[in-house]
């Protein structure tokens, strides 16, 4: 069993590495954000990994995991929307926006 | 667990660099960032025995986590006010 | 309560208070101030060493608190400062609201540092004044950004070296308490560990050639925290010197290294010196200066450390650094705080602005006079005890060099305060907007303070001798 | 004893299962050509792989408590991951990205 | 798993290096999100669950909003990063001489059971039965007590910086979403469920890893949320209800520290009341820490926002 959930464990983080190779090369903003959004979830089941090899607290450090790990690409989205503080859904409808674009060259 | 101990000592160098060479302000928050887990990750791997790690150390990394996050709070306003007012994210060498 | 709990608790209270009630910062402050006054007295009456086990555990696995001579003495500086800051700054209206729990919560932290006996909680009061101290920076508006952004940086470096000696004392022994550590066998890492220690408190207390953060973070942050930044913040990262190299680890001394800080320091004496004569505006030159005086205590190392310890001299050499570092900072506040004033009265702090203004404001003029004396270390000042203590050293120990180096700092104190006295006693008639008489006394007490410490040396000398590591008799 | 044997049988199936569909989504980040193809396959599989990875493990838990506890960080995961996916989209959508 | 630490270590240095100087800000703090991710893993690895809690709340969490907002404010004052590609060799130099001393400290160490030991001998005495609860709440809570309020410095520190000196103001920009929207939906139903696993990871912080501070961080990842899913407005100084819940914690924590003068000594805790002392210290500091850290990544008022 234990062999097995080491196997699974690098197996795992071989998967998390494929995910820095992307955060690495993007190319966009989105790809990066997605690429450490996967990373996070790696993370998580390498923790659950971990508690079933013994270590009882790790569940506790993936629920908080799987808790915040949205939080970084709120920030994200919110500091990408037009005035820092919105919100990419708001700013596709917005007729005004969309005014503006049309006279753009 | 030594390998863990060798990793925050090279973490320590890496962020040092960081900190000292770069020239963009928020850069430099984030090296400092990775000096101080550097830090942490030595103390708590010099502190692990027999699978388990001196609660000693823990307590104090955990201190000195909240200690480098409300530094980096405070270096973070800085630097956007600084910018705010300079246009700038570095530090001209105004020090003769 | 005893009172060395008192001068904990207070200004922590205090600050937690400003927060609470914003409005009424000022008065918190001054309440403080009287409180921990009282306290004070009690503990210098009793003539001891008191201390405190916080929890009850003791070293190692609790955190020991002690006030010795030095401790208390600091922490009477300290007051002493505070009082003169409080009492100026309260009728500034400019200064923004968050300066008082800034300024308690600094206070707090320099008292928590004097008293810690144990080397992380160091580290954690180092951290609450230094992020203090850079707010306070901040308080200066736009163009202290850049100023305090520098501060932070230079500081952050110094505490995280601080903190990675620290990782490997505990590692290697165990105890982070500081007289645990003394009396521990040495360990073959205590070297890197005190070289990594050493090095962040030296960027700290900006010992040249870590200095460039100074001179702009003073001048550019608001004239009583300027008087805090430059009398006692520097101050705190010397103590934990003091603490390491004399009572952690006394063995780890090596005297290329103690003669490296001391050149270090005579390179600081010299370079401050040089650019306060540049300068054109008082702050900076105050500041520069205070580049200068740093300088004068690292001469503490070869004097009275290494083998130096041994000999009966060395009570003097410390005793001497010690008195340096009081006075200095006395006499600083002082300074500052007439720099503060004169901006009131003229608007700028140019020395070209302030020809003439002692005709004006003579109590201010008087202080800053008072205070330069105690810089250039002439009698009957407290720089002059400082200074006459470190040269009998220097002469008794056969390292002239460093006597050599304390008598040429004196007279470029003399040659840079010499500008500024110049243009105070100018034969001018200034305009200026009258100062009320009450604010232009306080920098004077201090300066008289600091005057005070070389008429009054001989009390203080023995006080400071409580608790100093490895008492020797010899006096003055 | 047979039910011990079962019980870890599934869960090497389980985890096993997990394990391709983190590397499905993993070569679907590595090799999809545009952002949204990859930004749909990431969620899909990761989210499928953790939600078997933790099944598997289930079958290892002590008590239900813990049964309980890995169930909401898999539901977690999903909503963390479905949310992200929708606004990374729209941000890189109004700002024109590939 | 020794193969396991290495490649973890080697991902850590990796992404370290990446966010350190690597090009571009923005990947750049992409890269230091990550390495929190895989921090936490190494603390659990080390056997150190409590610091993995704290590493997984802010190095995942807070620390993420906190720099990707100020990536996104430094693009919108135009403040790029300047392009340096050539190595700075004296600074690298120095760094280096650091690692190697601190390398061959690290193996020249012999690894020990430290204070652990007689940590464990006293715990019964302590009212807890979390080893490093009971350091950080009872045998230094002198230090504890000093970082509670390091977390405040820090907070007023950022008022000076408030737009137009009005560090009353409500905290950072003011957030807006679509109402019925993906993000705002997120910020209907995470918060909730942090809230939960904030109080527990509190509660259970007497006697398995957690506490104040963890549980502090995940609450205010939930206030940050509920503000940025424009759901709540952000608190503001103005208000004595939000001040006073910042200095509540520390406040509570100095009061009973005093109070213990009367048994015996400062920040003494008697036996028998230790455990509903550190319980009750640890609510109320949660409550301060949470609020303080959700106002320190809000950032300081900037008014009424940029439209």
């Amino acid at each position: 069993m234990s062999t097995w959930l080491a196997v699974l464990a690098v197996g795992l983080l071989g998967s998390l590495a494929a995910a820095l190779w992307r955060v690495w090369h993007g190319p966009g903003q989105a790809d990066r954000m997605m690429a450490a959004q996967l990373v996070g979830t790696a993370g998580v089941g390498l923790l659950l990994i971990l508690w079933a090899m013994g270590e009882r607290a790790a569940l506790d450090v993936a629920l908080v995991l799987a808790l915040l790990a949205a939080l970084a690409a709120v920030g994200f989205v919110k500091a990408s929307s037009v005035d820092g503080a919105g919100d990419p859904e708001e700013e596709a409808p917005d007729p005004s926006m969309i005014k503006g674009r049309r006279h753009d060259p | 667990m030594t390998v863990y101990a060798v990793t925050g000592a090279l973490l320590v160098a890496l962020g040092l660099y960081g900190l000292i060479a770069a020239r963009g302000l928020l850069r430099r928050v984030v090296a400092f960032n990775v000096v101080g887990s550097g830090v942490f990750l030595m103390f708590g791997a010099l502190g692990w025995y027999e699978g388990h790690t001196d609660p000693v150390p823990q307590a104090l990394i955990i201190t000195g986590i909240v200690v480098a996050l409300s530094a980096s709070a405070l270096a973070v306003g800085l630097v956007v006010a600084h910018a705010r007012v300079s246009g700038g994210q570095v530090l001209e060498d105004d020090a003769p | 309560m005893t009172p060395l709990i008192a001068l904990l608790a207070l200004p922590l209270a205090g600050a937690l208070m400003a927060v609470a009630v914003p409005h009424r910062g000022a008065r918190i402050a001054g309440v403080v101030v009287v409180a921990s006054a009282g306290a004070l007295i009690m503990l210098v009456a009793q003539w001891g060493i008191p201390h405190a086990a916080p929890g009850g555990w003791g070293a190692p696995l609790g955190i020991m608190l002690e006030a010795d001579g030095l401790a208390l003495a600091f922490m009477a500086m300290v007051l002493a400062v505070m009082a003169g800051v409080c009492a100026t700054a309260a009728p500034m209206r400019e200064l923004p609201t968050p300066f008082w729990p800034l300024a308690l919560l600094a206070w707090a932290a320099l008292n928590a540092i004097f008293v810690s006996r144990d080397l992380f909680n160091l580290y954690v009061g180092l951290e609450l004044l230094t992020l203090a101290a850079v707010a306070l920076v901040a308080t200066g508006g736009d163009k202290a950004l850049a100023a305090a952004l520098r501060y932070l940086i230079f500081a952050l470096t110094g505490s995280i070296l601080y903190l990675a000696g620290v990782v490997l004392v505990y590692s290697a022994h165990g105890v982070l308490d500081v007289s645990l550590l003394a009396a521990t066998l040495p360990a073959p890492t205590d070297r890197v560990a005190m070289g990594l220690m050493t090095a962040g408190l030296l960027i700290k207390t900006a010992l040249f050639p870590f200095h460039v953060w100074l001179p702009p973070a003073h001048a550019a942050a608001p004239a009583p925290a300027s008087a805090m930044l430059s009398a006692l913040v520097p101050k705190a990262s010397f103590v934990i010197l003091l603490r390491l190299w004399f009572e952690a680890m006394p063995d780890a001394a090596d005297d290329r290294l103690l003669t490296a800080l001391a050149v270090l320091g005579a390179l600081a004496v010299g370079h401050g010196g040089i650019m306060a004569l540049r300068q054109t505006r008082l702050k900076q030159i105050i500041a520069y200066s205070t580049v200068a005086q740093i300088g004068y205590l690292f001469l503490v190392f070869p004097l009275a450390g290494g083998d130096g310890a041994a000999q009966p001299w060395a009570a003097g050499a410390w005793t001497g650094a010690v008195f340096q570092a009081l006075s200095h900072g006395l006499a600083k506040a002082a300074m500052f705080l007439c720099a503060g004033l004169w901006i009131i009265a003229v608007g700028s702090d140019r020395l070209e602005d302030l020809r003439g203004l002692a005709r004006g404001l003579p109590m201010t003029a008087m202080a800053f006079a008072l205070a330069a004396i105690t810089l250039m270390g002439l009698p009957p000042s407290g720089g002059f005890t400082a200074k006459y203590l470190m040269m009998t050293t220097a002469f008794a120990s056969g390292q002239v060099v460093w006597a050599l180096v304390l008598a040429g700092g004196g007279l470029l104190a003399a040659a840079y305060l010499y500008r500024p006295m110049g243009a105070l006693f100018a034969r001018e008639i200034p305009a200026f907007t009258p100062v009320p008489r009450y604010l232009q006394a306080v920098p004077l007490v201090l300066a008289l303070l600091a005057v005070g410490m070389g008429v009054l040396s001989d009390g203080l000398y023995a006080f400071l001798q409580l608790g100093r590591p490895g008492t020797a008799e010899e006096g003055l | 004893m047979t039910l011990d044997l079962l019980r870890l049988l599934l869960t090497i199936a389980l985890t096993g299962a997990g394990l391709v569909f983190y590397v499905a989504g993993t070569l679907g980040l590595l090799r999809f050509p545009d952002t949204f193809s990859r930004l749909h396959a990431l969620t899909k599989a990761d989210n499928l792989g953790l939600g078997l990875l933790a099944l598997g493990l289930a079958f290892q838990a002590p008590g239900w408590a813990e049964v309980a506890k890995l169930a909401l960080i898999w539901l977690l995961a999903l909503l963390a991951a479905g949310t992200v996916a929708q606004l990374v989209a729209r941000a890189a959508l109004g700002r024109g990205a590939r | 798993m020794a193969v396991f630490d290495l490649a973890l270590c080697t991902l850590i240095l990796l992404a370290a290096l990446a966010a350190v100087a690597g090009p571009g800000l923005f990947r750049a703090v992409v890269f230091f999100v990550v390495y929190g991710v895989l921090i936490a893993l190494a603390w659990v690895r080390l056997g150190a669950p409590d610091v993995a809690l704290a590493e997984a709340a802010i190095g995942a969490g807070l620390t993420g909003v906190l720099l990707l907002g100020a990536v996104g404010r430094l693009s919108r004052a135009g403040a790029d990063e300047p392009l340096t590609s050539r190595i700075d060799w004296p600074v690298a130099l120095a760094a280096g001489l650091v690692g190697a001393m601190l390398v061959w400290a690290v193996l020249s160490l012999a690894p020990g059971p430290g204070l652990a030991p007689a940590v464990a001998e006293i715990l019964p005495q302590t009212g807890v039965e979390n080893p490093v609860t009971a350091v950080l709440l009872n045998l230094r809570a002198w230090d504890t007590l000093l970082e509670s309020v390091v977390l405040l410095a820090a907070l007023i520190g950022l008022w000076p910086l408030a737009r137009g000196g009005a560090w009353q103001a409500a905290a950072g920009p003011v957030h807006h979403a679509l109402p019925d929207g993906v993000l705002a939906g997120f910020g209907r139903l995470l918060p909730p469920v942090a809230l939960l696993v904030g109080v527990y990871l509190v509660w259970a912080g007497a006697y398995q890893p957690g506490g104040a501070f963890q549980g502090g961080t995940v609450l205010a990842a939930a206030g940050v949320l509920c503000v940025m899913a424009g759901l709540v407005r952000a608190p503001g100084m103005a208000a004595p209800l939000w001040r006073l819940a910042l200095v509540a914690g520390p406040g509570l924590f100095l009061a009973l520290g005093v109070a213990g003068m009367a048994f015996g000594g400062f920040l003494l805790f008697p036996t028998a009341l230790a455990k509903g002392m550190i319980l009750a210290i640890e609510m109320v500091l949660t409550l301060s820490i949470a609020v303080t850290l959700a106002l320190m990544v809000l950032g300081p008022p900037e008014g009424g926002g940029a439209q």
